[in-house]
């Protein structure tokens, strides 16, 4: 139990949509994960190392449930995570 | 009052320019984005455009219902396209109607601007060279 | 190039818009002036329109070959109604593609001022009231 | 003939084509008149005087044969005269 302070013991169980570059280095348009990082930010680091993404998150915004989130935010079990690179509608 | 529609079918904008109409509207000013034959010196055959639909159709309501808020006009509407796109396709439809012309033209180039700026739409242009590459309009916006 | 028509039939600018296509065009502005129903807080049942046909078409040409000359577009075009109009009817067309979105708006804008400010076109409103009167929008122009 | 001199013993015939608050005034759309007036300025004066204009010179423009002319332009035979009310298309 000491454990949990440090590590998070309850992973979150996430749905991650992949638009644009994303999906193409991703290779997926969708995928579930299951996940100890407590923030956002921390979460893309982990999927860039893992799909080798090439935008650094200082490009990115992110949006949980269909919602712009902050990269601190801290993904909960069940959350949709999407990560936008930098748009061009129009 | 203002109607967003993100659509895999070619843009027809009659039925919406029609919701635009209103007694008091002495101008109308419509802006369509159209696929072009070239990008910065490469000869384009096409544009690929994929959304994130539930916050694209959040965020482009936002921006029509902001023009509403800082102009004077009436109504504001877009659509936009998604999917395989040829040269000449509408990628882009917006109107708006205002009492007055100049509230029109301000208003209608503040959501074009907008919705390149903040919306989550992505382009693909495919090139003549076979190579194609997604377009990176914005760069960072806010700490969000 | 570019195309005016005055015409006393209602306005269909879908030919006019389609002669504006162009591969190079990522971008068209258009501009449509409405009867509305009210003017200086007055409530206007219609406008009656006149033009000096042949001098109104060669400065309205001479304006969209300023605006072909002044600004990065492709082609402009434009269609103004005479004779009587009711509320909502559409009295003034302008279309203009480009190969950006910046010039087509610019020069939409320019068109449809410039037509305001100097093609021997004139506007009379009928209010509620009974009464009617010609409008003036240009004050002195040049020394000619 | 030392009349000639002063006076211009050769009326021009003029078409005068009416618009807006002038064809109102006037009371037509068209007339034919002979003047003797030697600029678009004397000729202007001269009607404004027969139908009561009341829009000064100084707010019109004046079209002959379809091109907007100066005001000291002298009218000839054949002429097709306009003077242009303050414009409102749009």
């Amino acid at each position: 139990m000491a454990n949990a302070i440090l590590a998070r013991p309850d992973m979150a169980h996430l749905t991650l949509e992949y638009f644009a570059l994303l999906r193409d280095e991703a290779g997926c348009a969708c995928e579930e994960i299951e996940t100890a990082a407590l923030s956002l930010d921390a979460l893309y680091e982990e999927l860039k190392t893992r799909h080798n993404f090439t935008l650094p998150a200082s490009r990115l915004r992110v949006a949980v449930n269909a919602a712009f989130a902050r990269w601190d935010h801290s993904p909960t079990d069940g959350d949709h995570v999407v990560f936008i690179p930098p748009v061009s509608g129009g | 009052m203002s109607t967003f529609l993100l659509t895999e079918d070619p843009i027809d904008p009659a039925a919406f320019t029609l919701a635009l109409r209103r007694d008091e509207a002495g101008g109308y000013c419509s802006f369509e984005g159209w696929v072009r034959n070239h990008s910065d010196g490469q000869a384009v055959l096409g544009l690929d455009y994929q959304a994130y639909l539930p916050l694209a159709e959040t965020e482009a309501l936002a921006v029509l219902s902001e023009a509403e808020t800082r102009f004077d006009i009436l109504a504001a509407s877009c659509i936009h396209r998604i999917g395989t796109l040829a040269i000449g396709d509408m990628a882009v439809w917006i109107g708006v109607s205002a009492p007055h012309r100049d509230a029109a033209f301000t208003a209608c180039r503040f959501v074009i601007d907008e919705i390149k700026r903040r919306v989550p739409i992505w382009k693909r242009e495919r090139y003549a060279s076979g190579h194609s590459e997604w377009i990176a309009c914005h760069e960072i916006m806010d700490g969000s």
